[in-house]
């Protein structure tokens, strides 16, 4: 029987890498899938009525003040209980999608709801059909205006996605915890993680921050 | 049932906290190993499947099999009554101490010298409930007490110095204290008046599954497989005085 | 021709057209002018068929506007319209901007739709704007924009609602000189303004609005000058 | 689904889980104050022309927006261990949440400030007013509405963030749940009665926020 | 009196009053006029120290306002202004924005302070407002508000910087009503304006700033009526 603190060795990078790959696997999927259900539900609440939206509003409510870690336990749980246990990374998946479905459809209806009710008048009077101004006026004014929040949501989904760690799926922290209990080294270690986030982060907080500074002129 | 689903899958989705030393752990190539998972893989060769270990904490024990992430988690179970209304349990196949390692300078005799020192264990375990239950008898109140997420977090913690001492069980603490990092500890007193006894455990209504483990687990005593993982993990035989106690529980 | 047969509009309780009518001929200028709130824009809303009406009639070319087998879509190609609010688009070119309508709307090819964007562009003097993107521009420029892009549809009728009110002084020269030019062209139109001097040179007929009915209507240059009405009297004194 | 639930337990153990859920708003409200404090010196040298002090403001707010916070957690709570320095679980939670409470909240601040249009200053000092009183009378006040929102919102954050604390065996309502859970195996009535107190919880603080905003700005702006 | 001497002011290269000499007496009402980026503005800031000059000099009343050792806050109590973009302050009733620079700035008592608020909201028209949040006011009324606010302080001269261009062409009726009355009442005054017939008729000197300089200056209904300078006559034509 070795030692059972063995350090942090070069063999240890595929470990890592598959961490660093997962996270990013899982980020974006749920990024683009929620972008995706956020568009959708987004302009279905532009559109629709008051009751319509009072049941989105609702669902949507509870996926926003509930912690994310609750969800995936509840979840991956209850799906399990329900007879349909799902792997990690679905259960994962589908949460953090839902998760950010529920903040990206805000801000697509916010973005919807900003192109002035004049602007689409001008253009239904040019004889424009109401899916016309849709698709060739509202959309695009209203996905420009809100591109600096969706990157907010992406870079906190990204952020986010630590947690589907809780449910056993290997991303990046959860890996770094399994190394960290093997080397007795968290310190190292966790700064490497910050580093990887950060590097990933940062750039594109400031892009955004830069575009929306670019819009407000 | 379970039995024939994990026969036709062919594969064993078995549970394993993998940060309880030496019952479940890393080796240096980031491969699960241990007591537990030897025994998930003579159950995976018992069945003739193969095996999946699934790394879990304490806490994902349950919810696991619930869920039916696991077909059986092989952790080092404690099995309370209160427990045995959710889950189902085999006979116990090992039997722990509840123990306090700590800094040597804390020269521990007793139980009761923990009185006012800093005290940690792992999250939702066995040992933390004793240790609590102890505590609020004597009136020591909580506020020396400090929770860990899992059995390495409490290790962690008290390498770093964050607690004073740790209960943990007389196996892991064993271990722990073979290895050089833990050269200035020393194990300390047990829990009193506390056999932790534990068995294997698979959702409650499936019997006949349960019924296969049990044999298996009597099996592993009479093949000798038990003998050669505790020599393994241990590196000794299996103490008669174990075998009598699990015997006894049966 | 457009006609306008006692129409009323409310919104809620809120009666804003109290039986309007108005008949403008083809090739005729008329300016409508009148109080805040008065109904001037509610009126060309109507005509558009932007908003519903509660009773009366709109007739485009004999066709009726709010009938509900009408196609307002294709109605309003004939019909082009200016707001106060210059509306262009943000997200595309000038040049896009004019093109698209006649595109989309009129399924013209790309080439053909820019061609013609163009020259409705080089009308209204932006020729050397066609690449900028229209918030680079003037309030001026935008609103000439505005009209270069609905001209483009080639409608037979401009209705125009205040489209100098939101510029800066200095640039209303420029959309009223368009305008003019438009007017000599022939083109039919049904300008809402308050701009006095505009409504007594270059149109036909004025019509005064007074709480939602046409208090008075005349030759352009009479009633702007020396109108009959009290209500007519009190409002121009005012606003010059 | 063959899933029997158990709701006995969860309603035994009701005082447990209320306590967790007072700890949770006491971490997340603490966090709150003490981010509230640093943001606005933060704010303040991040505006302020020394180098030093702005770039260190800088090096704050970028670390607390781009990584996650549960990194902070465990950087708060083993990372520092490695220096010798211990927090209890509570601290570590609630020094990770002060943290990225500051950074965020300093950009909420500064966008705040700048959002008031100059006039206002100018209009106010051509009153007479000295510059003290132009930001006390008229700059502030109008900041604090347009910032309340987001404050609130970020508010209603910590409490969801709290909820890390399970990683750290802190016995707020997510810790404890997972506590009592692994007593009695009964996760899933556990975890959706910590679900539905959470949703309690954020509800009622947006209720109170709304409340006090009416009760603060009666003005609107 | 207010002396403007020889003043230069520079923001970063570009120089937008190129020495700029003013008088004005005790009770004389002057309006300045020119195009936009003129620098009227500007100069209105200079005099009243909100903005640094480059060099010359301004004296209100005998006290060089950009000397080193100047009480500027004191001196603003003398210079009431008013702004084109009404600034109200949001978070407060028409009679708080009125009655807090009086407060305190003047440390009146808080009845005080209202009380003589109160005089010059109703002097403005605006008494049936006074618990009214400004925002949900018109324009003119805001700009009516700014008057009253200013005027509250009880200062010797009116610096007024195109109260009027903002408002919609209904509500600059009452607002330049309202300036009249303060002539009226004997009120030194400086106003930038757009508004030709006002500084025609209410003011006894008009001013034409190009480019940072004064161009033109004389008496008020000579300047408008029959300019001199060529720069004058020909923004005078665009203008009307
Ligand atoms: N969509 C609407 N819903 C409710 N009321 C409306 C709507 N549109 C206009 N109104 C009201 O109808 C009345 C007339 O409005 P309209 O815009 O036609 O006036 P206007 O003569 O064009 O005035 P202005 O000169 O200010 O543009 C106003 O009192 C206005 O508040
Ligand atoms: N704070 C500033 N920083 C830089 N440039 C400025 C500043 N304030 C004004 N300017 C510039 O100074 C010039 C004169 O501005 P000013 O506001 O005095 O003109 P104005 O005559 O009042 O014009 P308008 O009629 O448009 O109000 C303009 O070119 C303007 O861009
Ligand atoms: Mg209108
Ligand atoms: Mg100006």
């Amino acid at each position: 029987m070795g030692s059972l603190f063995t350090p942090l060795s070069w063999s240890d990078s595929g470990l890592i890498l598959t961490g660093v790959w997962n996270t990013i696997i899982i980020s974006v999927l749920a990024i683009v899938v929620g972008t995706v259900l956020g568009l959708i539900v987004g302009f279905a609440r532009a559109e629709s009525n008051r009751w319509v939206n009072m049941l989105f509003g609702g669902v949507l409510d509870v996926l926003r003040s509930v912690p994310l870690i609750i969800q995936l336990i509840l979840f991956s749980t209850f799906m399990g209980a329900a007879g349909s246990p799902l792997a990690p990374f679905v259960a994962g998946s589908i949460v953090l999608s839902l998760y950010t479905m529920a903040f990206m459809s805000e801000v697509f209806r916010g973005g919807f709801e900003s192109v002035s009710p004049s602007m689409q008048i001008a253009a239904r009077s040019l004889g424009m059909t109401k899916w016309q101004t849709i698709y060739h006026i509202r959309l695009p004014i209203g996905l420009r205006a809100v591109f600096p929040s969706w990157l907010g949501v992406s870079l906190s989904v990204i952020k986010d996605s630590a947690l589907v760690s809780v449910i056993g799926y290997m991303e990046l922290l959860r890996t770094s915890e399994q190394l960290i209990s093997r080397t007795q080294q968290p310190l190292e270690i966790l700064i490497g993680v910050g580093i990887f986030y950060f590097i990933i982060s940062y750039p594109l907080s400031h892009y955004g921050r830069y575009v929306e500074r670019k819009m407000a002129i | 049932d379970q039995l024939d689903t994990v026969i036709q899958r062919g594969t064993l989705n078995c549970g394993v906290v993998l940060d309880f030393p030496p019952m479940g752990y890393f080796d240096e190539n980031n491969n699960p190993a241990g007591f537990d998972v030897d025994y998930c893989n003579d159950l995976g060769e018992a069945l003739g499947v193969d095996v999946n270990v699934l790394n879990l904490t304490w806490g994902e024990r349950i919810p696991s099999l619930v869920s039916g992430k696991t077909d059986v988690v092989i952790g080092s179970t404690s099995d309370t009554l209160e427990r045995a209304k959710t889950v189902g349990f085999t006979y116990p196949y090992f039997v722990f101490k509840f123990q306090v390692i700590a800094h040597e300078d804390k020269n521990i005799q007793s139980f009761d010298d923990l009185k006012n020192l800093k005290v940690g264990a792992a999250l939702g375990t066995t040992y933390e409930t004793e240790y609590l239950a102890y505590a609020e008898q004597q009136g020591w109140g909580k506020d020396n007490y400090t929770s860990f997420k899992s059995e390495n977090d409490a290790y962690l913690g008290l390498y770093q110095g964050k607690v004073d001492a740790i209960i943990s069980t007389n196996t892991n603490i064993a271990t722990k204290l073979r290895s050089e990092e833990f050269d200035d500890f020393v194990a300390g007193p047990y829990v009193p008046n506390y056999d932790d006894v534990v068995g294997i455990i698979a959702k409650r209504d499936e019997v006949a599954w349960i019924n296969y483990l049990n044999l298996f687990l009597v099996r592993q005593i009479r093949d000798g497989n038990m003998n050669e993982a505790y020599n393994k993990h241990f590196g000794t035989d299996v103490p008669a005085d174990l075998i009598k106690t699990l015997r006894d529980n049966k | 021709m457009i006609s306008v047969q006692n129409v009323h509009k409310s919104f809620g309780d809120l009666e804003v057209l109290k039986g309007v009518s108005l008949d403008v001929q083809k090739g005729e200028v008329v300016s409508v002018i009148g109080g805040s709130g008065s109904g001037k824009s509610t009126l060309l809303y109507c005509i558009n068929a932007i908003e519903t009406i509660n009773s009366g009639k709109i007739l485009v070319d004999d066709v009726d506007v709010h009938a509900r087998d009408t196609n307002k879509d294709k109605l309003r190609q004939k019909l082009g319209m200016v707001f106060q609010q210059w509306n262009s688009f943000p997200h595309m070119t000038v040049l896009e901007n004019a093109a698209l309508a006649p595109r989309i709307v009129k399924k013209m090819s790309k080439e053909e739709a820019m061609e013609i964007a163009k020259k409705e562009l080089e009308h209204v003097g932006l020729g050397d704007k066609l690449d900028v993107y229209p918030t680079k521009m003037s309030g001026g420029q935008q609103q000439r924009l505005a009209i270069a892009r609905a001209m483009a549809m080639r409608p037979d009728y401009m209705l125009l609602d205040e489209v100098t009110s939101a510029l800066d002084p200095e640039l209303v020269g420029e959309v009223l000189d368009t305008l003019r030019m438009l007017a000599e062209d022939g083109m039919t139109m049904i300008c809402v303004t308050h701009e006095m001097g505009f409504a007594r040179d270059v149109s036909d007929r004025v019509a005064y609005f007074h709480q939602g009915v046409i208090a008075e209507i005349g030759e352009a240059r009479q009633v702007i000058t020396d109108p009959q009405n009290p209500l007519t009297q009190k409002f121009l004194s005012k606003v010059r | 689904m063959d899933y029997e639930f158990h709701w006995n337990v969860v309603f035994q153990n009701m005082p447990q889980l209320l306590n967790g859920a007072f700890v949770t708003l006491h971490v997340s409200v603490l966090a709150m104050l003490l981010g509230i404090v640093i943001a606005i010196l933060l704010a303040i040298a991040k505006m302020n022309n020394t180098k030093f002090f702005s770039q260190v403001a800088t090096v704050w707010v970028e670390i607390a927006r781009n990584t996650p916070a549960l990194f902070q957690i465990y950087m708060a709570y083993f990372g520092l261990g490695a220096f010798g320095i211990h927090l209890s679980p509570y601290a570590a939670v609630l020094s990770a949440l002060v943290f990225i409470n500051a950074g965020y909240l300093t950009e909420t601040f500064r966008g705040g400030f700048q959002s008031i249009p100059s006039t206002q200053y100018s209009a106010s000092k051509s009153l007479g007013m000295t510059s003290f009183q132009a930001y006390w009378h008229i700059i502030l006040p109008q900041m604090l509405r347009r910032i309340y929102h987001p404050m609130t919102n970020q508010f209603v954050w910590s409490i969801l963030m709290s909820s890390l604390g399970i990683l750290v065996g802190m016995s707020e309502l997510s810790g404890t749940t997972q506590r009592l859970q692994s007593l009695s195996f009964r996760t899933l009535e556990f975890f959706i009665v910590a679900a539905v107190m959470y949703f309690i919880i954020t509800k009622l603080v947006l209720f109170g926020s709304s409340l006090l905003a009416r009760r603060l700005f009666k003005g609107e702006i």
